[in-house]
């Protein structure tokens, strides 16, 4: 067991995997010589070679319709995008091709490639650097989506995500590049790729995160305590498909219900959240699930980005509100 | 022959710098060196084409050509008749079987038998194909079944065959997207080590695509063993390939860093000649080039289209004249080399060929209603199968005869 | 009054368009000699030229992008996406420019374009040409995102979309482009562009449905009759910004909520709008939002569509179930 | 001078076909016509370059240049070099600020201020540019103020300034995006029947993406009166030119029908006239013009990047030795233009220009929390009002002093 940065658990995670098997190769820009921006991706090309970490041309299209090809020959590709804002060009690619393909061909084909993207705001970046796009993969059938909180899962999912036969959209929340925690390589029993994690236990309400905000919401269940308040906090890890069995139980339990992200709120994940649960548990439910989200504005300038991301306080404020007690919106009418 | 620069012979005289330098008194540009004026023939001239075959069927020698199909006698030349004139049988069956109602669309191949047969009758099985969607003589060749063509079509599934055995990937309909799977395919022969080529097949609208000029950066970049084959047919739908290009197709791929050839895609021995010449690049690590093959579309788009609307008859009549089964059939039938028994079994295997699709097509079953749940991941997900048994649970209401009131 | 065709009535409208604003500029591939695979624009190149009407060349990013640019000089730009499947390429210029442009610049740059977009299923097509991407654009903020149900609206909501200041995504609903119905081309007091309407009054049922679905819906709603069941039938119109204080009355009068698209369900736009219901009434649902729509699965093959598209049947069943009498899922555990 | 076609001078001899021929006898292909081989090196080679001031600041008689700048006397001269110190002067202030935590990230454009003063100086106001995010040279010749060239970089505001009163477009930041961009402006301007032109600024590395290979499909399509300006600088981030392309970035466009020239982008006086020269045919109607200037990022991609990762010092040293600016300053005082008494002065200009900036910077208010909800449409959507309302509620908490346990 080593501590590592969450950066350095899926450098690690990469490496295993091109060890494991031959047929993994990484592609995507300035991943090679400079080991990406993030440098996710140092030394790597270094040890394996420009042939299995590849450094391209700058143009995601071509990225991932070469990863396709790739795949077509038997290769199993990870592709880097190298900020969130930047995997429109790909999206035809991923929605049209990637996504299609194994239903296309009746399963003749399979699309084992992972796309890797650092997603998310709280970095002070500027446009087009902070964006969380997860809901338009999300929204699209054949993909698997799925993202990490912390070092373990960033090394263990990163390593599942590029075994996986399906191709699978890994979001890397790169405000939590540096935040350190223990990794064990090798866990037995870990949790498969498609399951959500209950991080902390509680009676109340229910809160469900992922990615950068896991953290948040641990905060917040702590700060709720000094309150008697009773938060159990859900890590979703997948965000496609959902693990929804484990979102009900826990608002089976608790009959409550606030699920946050950094995206916007219109159409995001959270909707389709609150939506399902309330489908499956209306009865258990003492009241209308609250979502904590990135406001339907484009992501703004780095000054204003703390005006526009869930934070503790938004995301206790929310959980007064579904408790029924005095909030920010109490007897709020519009 | 391969055109590493845009050949002189085709830059145009400035002739409207000349006409304005006078009015204007300005400091001089050199004249050769302008853009063609926008009142240009759009049209590639037939000059700046290689060609073996003359439309009238004169067997034209061509120094550097002629060796790379020294091997094809009057008896292969033949098969390459016979071929075409299979493809175009069927092709023609499949346009009544959708007139008929049997499929939901076909899209058309009349005129560019040449450009699909000389082409992927060059390949070896281990080579691999990625086409666009009317590449189906291609698709004959590499064995695809008569069923199988049409299955797609017929809408009962989304892929006619496994592209693995027949070494061709399922028809691409999002244009140009195919041209990038091809380079990345042909990356993985090269880590393979194996001298395999790969075929990115599409039309000369798809030039305009990013992903088409992508494939080109991506191929050129890591030299890999591609042909990017492009069959201008003069349309994309009731789009004159000058809107697409104001130069020669064949000109945009070397300044890429990949030769072009030029060739005319109703000559099926200069076709297969000038893809042998890529595919020996490709399997000797030289790495991409790019083909025009210069035909026309003879029918419609597809079967919904109607070109009437904006194709001129005149030209499509001057086509008609360069037809390239009738140009081989009369080299072959002046050289003796293709007899009327010969002829007539020909179109009887053709025709055996039609038939087999038609009951094919009409012998698909329709698939089986949760089959549409199948196949979106390798393996079920409890999401996927929840919604899958919900649906069946509703179909199931509909077989206990429902009643009123309750189901409708 | 004349009755039209659906396509016809969008015809009409941007002949209008186009005479009353020189600035209005149509862009697209086939839109003008052939006037459209569907024959949307027939006859406007040859009565406004090639400078007002442009074919184009075979290149959505472009399209859209030269769209950006004519708006950034003053014009009005009218984009044609053939159909659904192929907006994808598009998706970047949509997403990081249309979308974003007067928001990046403070309100100096305004992208007054309209993207025209042929969508849905049930014509019997080949793939990528039966898609409903509405979520995708949807989910992004800066955007307004509508759709017709009939000729009248057709006409007047395409007028609106072209004379609208900020970007309109305008999703036609293609398998009912041959419905005739009347339309009057000058409407005073024509309903906004971004409000819903009900076009069925009812009080047991809200049944919230757009573009192709309505006419369905309101078949269901007359089908229902003969059972005793009383459907309001609102049809939304617009999707994004989504008028929910219309949606939110008749679901406070019926208590009872179906949504329906065919766009697959995961993050789809009923989500958002189940989601949102039940935040604003709560108190006021008798039992869980039901949605009708696409299965999670790509657009599969033509002869297989009608087991993924909602119908009739599939609404009536979602109705039994929200009125909680005996429905396909009556019982059902998964 | 205007390349319509690939320079023969730049092809390359097929040593690797020769060499090979013999081991297979196989047939002939024309040695001269392939592809470079991939060990040729990828940096183009001088003898390409346009260049009217050497880099001893020598300057070079060009006969067809020189007519396009015979107007810029030493005085005019003296006044890109001024703008040259200014500019690199700011650049320095710049990054100075990010250093100190002023600006969150900066671009430096060091080592490019010829190509970016060469082509801007060139304009006309009523000329519009769009640009990338590393040509605050080109902003500074279209009047943007000190404080509006670090806006952004402060995260205060999306955009610097109103385009449409600098004539220049908020620089994007998605690569290679505002080439289609600059396109449709220019066919605006056709439309509008004046001669105003559009200058497209990117990079080596945007010539990979597929906008910008559309953005020639339709510029050429459409004739439009666009100059796509490459500096290619050789780097995109860490990745050498050599990776994005296997040939001088210059011979991309004339297969696009697109003539191009490839400048020494260290040489102002040469930018300057082959910008003239690509300005006069968009005015003239000819059409797109593709330039390449040739120059080399002298500074790390970004202030967030580490060049010592990937780029050799003995490379930069080279093109140390090819400043834009010193050559301009050996030129003028071996003429006597310029006196200790104006540079000293331009330095001092350059000063002012710096503290202006950094004191327009730290003076930058931060903007209004509600402002998050501001000019995402033209009107308010009542969708929208809401969440602000909402929004302005949950503010208010904490301005009432909040009490424990009911707002934290
Ligand atoms: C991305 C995309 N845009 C638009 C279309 C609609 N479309 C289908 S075929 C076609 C024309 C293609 O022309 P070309 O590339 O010359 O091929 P051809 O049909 O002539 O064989 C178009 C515009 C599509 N299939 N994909
Ligand atoms: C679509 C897109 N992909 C990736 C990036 C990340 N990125 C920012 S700058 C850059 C390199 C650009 O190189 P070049 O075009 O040569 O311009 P230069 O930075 O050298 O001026 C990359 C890859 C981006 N901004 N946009
Ligand atoms: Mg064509
Ligand atoms: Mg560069």
């Amino acid at each position: 067991m080593t501590e590592l940065t969450l950066a350095a658990a899926i450098n690690s995670g990469l490496r295993r995997a091109l060890e494991e098997d031959p047929t993994v190769v990484l592609l995507g820009e300035d991943i090679g010589r400079l080991g990406g921006v993030f440098r996710v991706t140092d030394g790597l090309q270094r040890d394996f070679g420009t042939d299995r970490v590849m450094d391209t041309p700058l143009a995601e299209a071509a990225i991932m319709g070469v990863a396709v090809g790739l795949a077509y020959r038997g290769y199993r590709p990870v592709v880097e995008i190298q900020f969130d804002g930047f995997v429109y060009p790909a999206f035809d690619q991923v929605v049209a091709q990637v996504a299609k393909l194994h239903y296309r061909t009746g399963g003749a084909i399979r699309m084992p490639i992972t796309v890797r993207i650092p997603y998310g705001g709280g970095i002070g970046a500027v446009e087009h650097h902070s964006e969380s796009p997860e809901a338009y993969f999300t929204h699209t059938s054949g993909l698997r989506v799925v993202t990490c909180a912390n070092p373990q899962d960033a090394h263990t999912m990163i390593r599942q995500a590029v075994a996986c036969d399906d191709p699978v959209v890994f979001f890397e929340p790169k405000r939590r590049y540096w935040t350190k925690g223990p990794v064990v390589e090798d866990v037995d029993d870990a949790l498969p790729l498609d399951r959500a994690r209950v991080v902390v236990e509680g009676t109340d309400v229910t809160l469900v995160a992922y990615g950068p905000l896991v953290i948040t919401a641990r905060d917040a269940a702590l700060a709720a305590l000094d309150d008697g308040l009773s938060i159990e906090v859900v890590d979703l890890r997948s965000l496609s498909p959902l693990d929804l069995d484990t979102v009900e139980a826990s608002v089976r339990k608790t009959g409550r219900l606030v699920v946050t992200h950094e995206a916007q709120q219109h159409g995001g994940l959270g909707a389709e959240i609150a939506a399902s649960v309330t489908e499956r548990c209306f009865e258990e439910l003492r009241a209308a699930p609250v979502r904590v989200t990135g406001f339907d504005v484009p992501y703004p300038a780095a000054k204003l980005e703390d005006h526009f991301l869930p934070n503790l306080d938004r995301l206790l404020d929310a959980v007064d509100r579904v408790m029924g007690r005095q909030s920010s919106l109490s007897g709020w009418r519009a | 022959m391969l055109r590493s620069d845009v050949s002189p012979s085709r830059a145009l005289p400035g002739s409207r710098d000349q006409r304005r330098t006078a009015a204007q008194n300005r400091p001089p540009v050199p004249a050769t060196r302008t853009t063609p004026p926008d009142d240009d023939l759009p049209v590639p001239r037939p000059e700046g084409l290689l060609q073996l075959i003359s439309a009238e069927g004169v067997r034209r020698s061509d120094p550097v050509l002629d060796a790379w199909v020294a091997d094809v006698d009057d008896e292969q030349l033949a098969d390459l008749y016979e071929d075409m004139v299979v493809v175009r049988r069927f092709d023609t069956e499949a346009t009544a079987l959708q007139r008929q109602g049997q499929l939901g669309l076909w899209p058309p191949l009349l005129g560019q038998e040449a450009s699909q047969i000389g082409s992927a009758r060059a390949l070896r099985p281990d080579d691999f194909v990625f086409t666009s969607y009317r590449e189906n003589g291609v698709a004959y060749c590499r064995g695809v079944t008569p069923t199988d063509l049409v299955r797609v079509w017929r809408g009962t599934a989304l892929s006619g065959w496994d592209p693995r055995e027949v070494g061709m990937a399922t028809p691409q309909v999002i244009i140009g997207a195919q041209t990038l799977h091809a380079t990345g395919y042909a990356i993985g022969c090269l880590k393979d080590g194996v001298d395999s080529a790969v075929v990115a097949y599409f039309g000369d609208g798809a030039t305009s695509q990013g992903d088409v000029n992508e494939a080109m950066v991506f191929a050129a970049s890591f030299t890999a063993p591609v042909i990017f084959f492009c069959q201008n047919n003069q349309w994309a739908i009731s789009e004159p390939v000058g809107l697409q290009a104001k130069r020669p197709i064949a000109d945009r791929a070397p300044g890429f860093g990949i030769p072009s050839l030029r060739v005319d895609g109703n000559d099926v021995l200069a076709v297969m000649a000038a893809t042998r010449i890529a595919l020996d690049r490709a399997r000797r690590g030289d790495g991409p080039t790019f083909i025009e093959a210069v035909t026309y579309r003879m029918g419609p788009h597809t079967t919904s289209d109607d070109p009437t609307r904006y194709a001129d008859p005149e030209v499509r009549a001057q086509w008609a004249a360069k037809d390239p089964i009738q140009r081989v059939e009369r080299l072959l039938r002046g050289r003796g080399a293709l007899s009327d028994e010969r002829a007539a079994a020909i179109a009887s295997h053709a025709d055996d060929f039609a038939t087999a699709m038609r009951e094919g097509c009409l012998g698909l079953p329709a698939p089986e209603p949760l089959s549409v749940f199948d196949n979106v991941f390798t393996t079920p997900t409890p999401w996927l199968e929840r919604q899958r048994s919900q649906y069946a649970a509703y179909l199931a209401m509909f077989e206990d005869a429902p009643v009123e009131g309750e189901v409708r």
